[in-house]
C-alpha cells in the first residue's frame, strides 16, 4: 500500500514534537475525520531555522507531516510556501489514491504556520 | 520475526484437512457435477455430502442448502430475491445500523428501486431491540434482515425472540450469521429463522464459497441465471472443490465449537483486561459476557488513530483491523461503532482483535507488551494527547 | 480399468503448478486482500498479479478486469449489468439461438421484465449470419451478445465483423470467451469487444471463478451488492487463492496455447475420421477445419440415444458428453443441435467428445476400439435401426 | 444417479429381440421425444410364454424394459395388466425423479401388447 519511504518517515519521524516559543503555529484537520495537523515554526530573517510536529492520523498523515518538516527546514519562507501537498506526496514517491486528498495535509499545516508567522509579525509591527 | 495472526473476523487460513480434500478434487475428482459420467458422479456424490455436511451444522435439511460464491452473495441472493419474489405483497424492509455491507448496500439499492427501508438503532453495546424492531414493522413489510453476530463488535442479537415476532406476523425473517457460524451454536429451528447467510473462510474454509438456508417453501428469485445449477436458484458449474471444502470445515467446525469457544474466550478476557490495565483512556467496545463472540476484542485507543496503530502492530508481525476511517479510504469511521454512539474521534481511533484456533497465550503475551509500547510512541506525537493530559492535570 | 477423460469443455482438471500455487494461499497467504497488514498485502499484490495475468492472455489493461465466481456470473454481470445501466436508453437486446444458458436465459429473463429480445438463427454448420445480425438492430438496440466458440459443436463465429458492426452502430458487444480461452486467440481488441466473460475451470484453472472484461470507460451495475470489492463492480471477499489459480491457468494457457491447438486439432481429426470410418449412420455437427475449435468433436449417431452411448462408454471408462435430452432431464435435445436443424431424432443421438492437454494417441485409439461395438449392441436392441436397415435394404 | 440393479439391467437387458410370430406388439414413445419401446408376447391360453423388447432410448429406458420383460414372463395376463411404471421402477431400486415421468413407460408398453393380442384375438374370433 505504502511506499518504503513513506514506512520508513512513519517508523521513524523526523521533527517530532514542539517548539517552546515558535515564531508561527499551523494546524488543520480535525479529529472527526481522523488527521489533525500541527506545525511549529522558527523563523530567522526569511529563513526557517528550526521546524517540528505533532500529528494525530493515519500512516500518511505522519510521514507526509515528517516529510514536510524535511522539505522545508533551512528554506526560505517564499520556497516554503511553493511547497505543495502534491509535492509532499511525490517526495515520499506517491500516495495510495484514497489518501492523495483526506491525509494529504501537511503542506496546508505548513502554510497555515507561515501564516501564523505573519499574524504576529504584523501585530508586533 | 514472530506473526501472530489475529483478524480471524476477516478470514482465516483453510485447515489443512480442509486444503487436503479440497486439493484432491483440483486435480484428480475434477468432473463437472453434472456430467453423467463418473467423473461427474463422484463430484456430485461428494457436493451432496457436503450439502449434508453444512445442513447439519445449522440444523436444518440438506434440500433447503443453497450453495453461492461467498457470503455476500448469499446475502444478495435473500434479500434481493425475496423483494423480487414478494414485491406485489410489500414494499417495506427492516434491518439495522449495524449490519455488514453485503446487507446494508443491498437493502439500500433496494430503496433506490422503490422499496421502503427502515433502519433499526442499536443501544450503546451494539444490540438491537426487539421491541424497536416492533414499532418499525408495517402492514406491508416483507422482510426482516438482521445480523446474528456483528463482525466489528462481536454483539449477539436476540435472533431467536426476532424471529418469532416475524413468524407471527408472516414476514420473511432473513440472518447473517457469517460471523457467528462454528462460534456459537447455530440452528435455524431454534432461531425462527427462514433465511440464513453462512461463508466458508470464516471457519476455516475456502474464500469464494458461501451457502444460503432457505426455509422449505420459501420462493425466491434467482439472481444469477443459467444452466439452473442448485435447484435453478444458482446456477453456474459449482465450485465442487471449494463447496466440498466448505462442508469439511462445516463438519469440523461442529466437532470443535466448544473447545474453540471456550479456548477463545480465555484469550479474549486476557487480552482485554491486559490492554485496561496496561493502557488508559481505553473504551471497549460491544458488550462483555455471554452476549459477546468468543473471539472477539474491540477496543478504542483515544488519541491515536487507528491505522497508525495497525501498521505499528504491522511492523511488530501482529495483524488486526480497525475501525478507522483511513482503512477504508472513505472519512468516515465504521458505521457500527458510529451506531452504538461513539463519537468519531474515538471511532477513529479503534483497534479489533480477532481470535483463532491456533492463537495461545504467548500471542497474547506478545500484544500486551508491544501494544502499550505503540500506543506511547503515537500518542507523544499526537496533539490531542498534550491536550488531554494538560485538561487532566488542570 | 482405463480412464479416458474426453469432456474438456464441461470442465478441466486444474493443472498441478495452478494447484500448487492455490494451495499456499489457501493454508499460508491467507490474507484478506482488503486487510491493512502484512497478511493482507501480500494477498493483495497476487490478486493484482493475477489480474496482470489475465488480462495479458486477452489484450486488456489490468484495470478493465472484474474478477467473477464463474462465466455464468460473469454473462449475467454482462448482460443484466449493461441493461440496467441502458434501461433509458433502450429495450432491445440480441443473442443468438446457440448460446450457453447463462446467456440465453438471462436474456430471457430480461424479455419477461420488459425487454425486447431477438435471438438470431444459425446455420446448419452453427455459425450466424452477419448479415441477420445487421438487419436485427433496431433504433433501440442496447446490447448484442454473441459466443465466441460454442461449447457443444465448437464452431467459431465471426466475432470481430459483429464488433465493427456494433462499434458503428454504438451498441455494446458482450462475447461469452468461456470455450475459446487458450484455445484460439482471444483479444478485446482484434475483436472489438466492450465486454468479455472467461471462466477459470475451462482452462486447467479452478472452478468458482470467473473474469467480465469491461471496456474502460463502459459503466455495468453491480449484481452484487456489499464491501465495494473490485471497484465497487463485485462486492464480496475476494476468492484470493481461486483468482491467483486463474491468473497462473491463464499464463499457462498463454505459452501453450499454441502446441495444445497442434496437438488437439491432431487427435480431434484422427477421432473424427475414425468414427466415419468405423460407423455407418453418423454424421458430424459443426463446422470442419478452421472454423472449429481445436478440441471439439461432435457427432450424431442415428438410432441410438445418446445417454445410452454416455452410460456405455462411461462403463469402459470413457467420459464423453451428450446433447440428449435424457442427459438434463428434460425432453428436448440440445437447444444447439435444434438450433441448427438437427431433427429430434438425430440430436437425441449426439454425442460430443472435447480433448485435452493430457490425452494421446492412444486414448483415440481406445476410444475407436470401443465406440463401434457399443453402437453395434444399441442398435442391436434398438427398434429404429431396424426399420432404417430394411427401408435401406427396400 | 442409477442404482446397481438399473445398471445391471442396462449393461446385460433380459430379453432383448423380437419374436418370430407374436400374439401381441406394443409400442409406446417416439423417436422426438428420445424413447421407443415395443414389447413381443407370446401368449397361451391366459399365461405369457414369451417375451421380448427393443428399445431407443436412455439408460432408464432401457433397464426398465428388461425389468418389464422378467416381472412379466409367466404372470397370465390379469396379472400383467396390473403391473405399473412404479412397480417397475421400485423394482429396479428407483429412478432419478428426473427420469419417473419421461423413461418410465415399459409397463405402457406391455399393456399396449396386451391390448395389441386381445384386438386380434377379437378379430380371429
Ligand atoms: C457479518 C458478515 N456478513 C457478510 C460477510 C461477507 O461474506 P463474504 O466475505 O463471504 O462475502 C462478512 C465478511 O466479510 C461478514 O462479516
Ligand atoms: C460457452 C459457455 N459460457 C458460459 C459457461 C459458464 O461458465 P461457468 O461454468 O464458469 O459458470 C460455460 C460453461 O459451463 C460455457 O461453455
Amino acid at each position: 500500500m505504502y511506499t518504503e519511504k513513506v514506512m520508513d518517515h512513519f517508523t521513524n519521524p523526523r521533527n517530532v514534537g514542539e517548539l517552546e516559543n515558535p515564531d508561527g503555529v499551523g494546524e488543520v484537520g480535525n479529529a472527526k475525520c481522523g488527521d489533525i495537523m500541527r506545525i511549529y515554526l522558527d523563523i530567522e530573517g526569511d529563513i526557517i531555522k528550526d521546524v517540528k510536529f505533532k500529528t494525530f492520523g493515519c500512516g500518511a498523515a505522519v510521514a507526509t507531516s515528517s516529510m514536510v518538516t524535511e522539505m522545508v527546514k533551512g528554506k526560505t519562507i517564499e520556497e516554503a510556501m511553493e511547497i505543495s501537498n502534491a509535492a509532499v506526496a511525490e517526495a515520499l514517491g506517491g500516495l495510495p489514491p484514497a489518501k492523495m486528498h483526506c491525509s494529504n495535509l501537511a503542506a496546508d499545516a505548513l502554510h497555515e504556520a507561515i501564516k501564523n508567522y505573519h499574524d504576529k509579525q504584523h501585530k508586533k509591527e | 520475526m514472530r506473526r501472530v495472526y489475529l483478524d480471524h473476523s476477516a478470514t482465516t487460513p483453510v485447515d489443512p484437512e480442509v486444503a487436503a480434500i479440497m486439493m484432491t478434487y483440483y486435480t484428480e475428482k475434477y468432473g463437472n457435477p453434472s456430467s453423467v459420467h463418473g467423473f461427474g458422479r463422484e463430484a456430485k456424490q461428494a457436493l451432496e455430502q457436503a450439502r449434508n455436511q453444512v445442513a447439519e451444522l445449522i440444523g436444518a435439511a440438506s434440500g433447503e442448502i443453497t450453495f453461492t460464491s461467498g457470503g455476500t452473495e448469499a446475502d444478495n441472493l435473500a434479500i434481493l430475491g425475496t423483494a423480487e419474489a414478494l414485491r406485489k405483497k410489500g414494499k417495506h424492509i427492516i434491518t439495522s445500523c449495524i449490519e455488514h455491507h453485503a446487507v446494508l448496500e443491498t437493502c439500500e439499492y433496494l430503496e433506490k428501486n422503490g422499496f421502503d427501508l427502515t433502519v433499526i438503532p442499536v443501544d450503546e453495546e451494539g444490540i438491537i431491540s426487539v421491541d424497536a424492531l416492533r414499532k418499525a414493522i408495517r402492514p406491508d413489510t416483507i422482510l426482516i434482515t438482521i445480523m446474528h453476530a456483528n463482525n466489528e463488535v462481536g454483539s449477539i442479537q436476540p435472533i431467536s425472540e426476532i424471529g418469532k415476532l416475524a413468524k407471527e406476523q408472516g414476514i420473511v425473517f432473513h440472518v447473517d450469521a457469517v460471523q457467528s457460524l462454528g462460534k456459537i451454536p447455530v440452528n435455524v429451528e431454534e432461531l425462527n429463522v427462514d433465511l440464513l447467510t453462512v461463508s466458508g473462510h470464516k471457519i476455516y474454509g475456502p474464500k469464494g464459497v458461501g451457502a444460503l438456508y432457505v426455509r422449505k417453501g420459501l420462493r425466491i428469485v434467482p439472481l444469477v441465471h443459467g444452466g439452473g445449477q442448485e435447484k435453478k436458484r444458482r446456477s453456474g458449474t459449482e465450485n465442487t472443490p471449494g463447496i466440498i471444502g466448505f462442508g469439511k470445515a462445516c463438519e469440523l467446525a461442529g466437532q470443535r465449537m466448544a473447545d474453540d469457544a471456550e479456548h477463545q474466550r480465555k484469550l479474549r478476557d486476557k487480552l482485554i483486561n491486559g490492554i485496561l490495565e496496561r493502557i488508559d483512556f481505553v473504551k471497549v467496545n460491544g458488550p462483555l459476557g455471554e452476549k459477546r463472540l468468543p473471539n472477539n476484542v474491540n477496543v478504542s485507543i483515544r488519541y491515536v488513530e487507528g491505522e497508525s496503530l495497525l501498521l505499528s502492530l504491522d511492523m511488530l508481525g501482529i495483524a488486526a483491523s480497525s475501525g478507522s476511517a483511513c482503512t477504508s479510504g472513505s472519512l468516515d469511521p465504521s458505521h457500527v461503532l458510529l451506531g452504538m454512539g461513539l463519537i468519531h474521534e474515538i471511532a477513529h481511533g479503534s483497534l479489533r482483535f480477532s481470535l483463532g484456533r491456533q492463537n495461545t497465550e504467548e500471542d497474547i503475551d506478545y500484544v500486551l507488551e508491544q501494544l502499550p509500547k505503540i500506543v506511547e510512541r503515537l500518542r507523544m506525537m499526537s496533539p490531542l494527547y498534550d491536550q488531554a493530559i494538560h485538561s487532566k492535570q488542570a
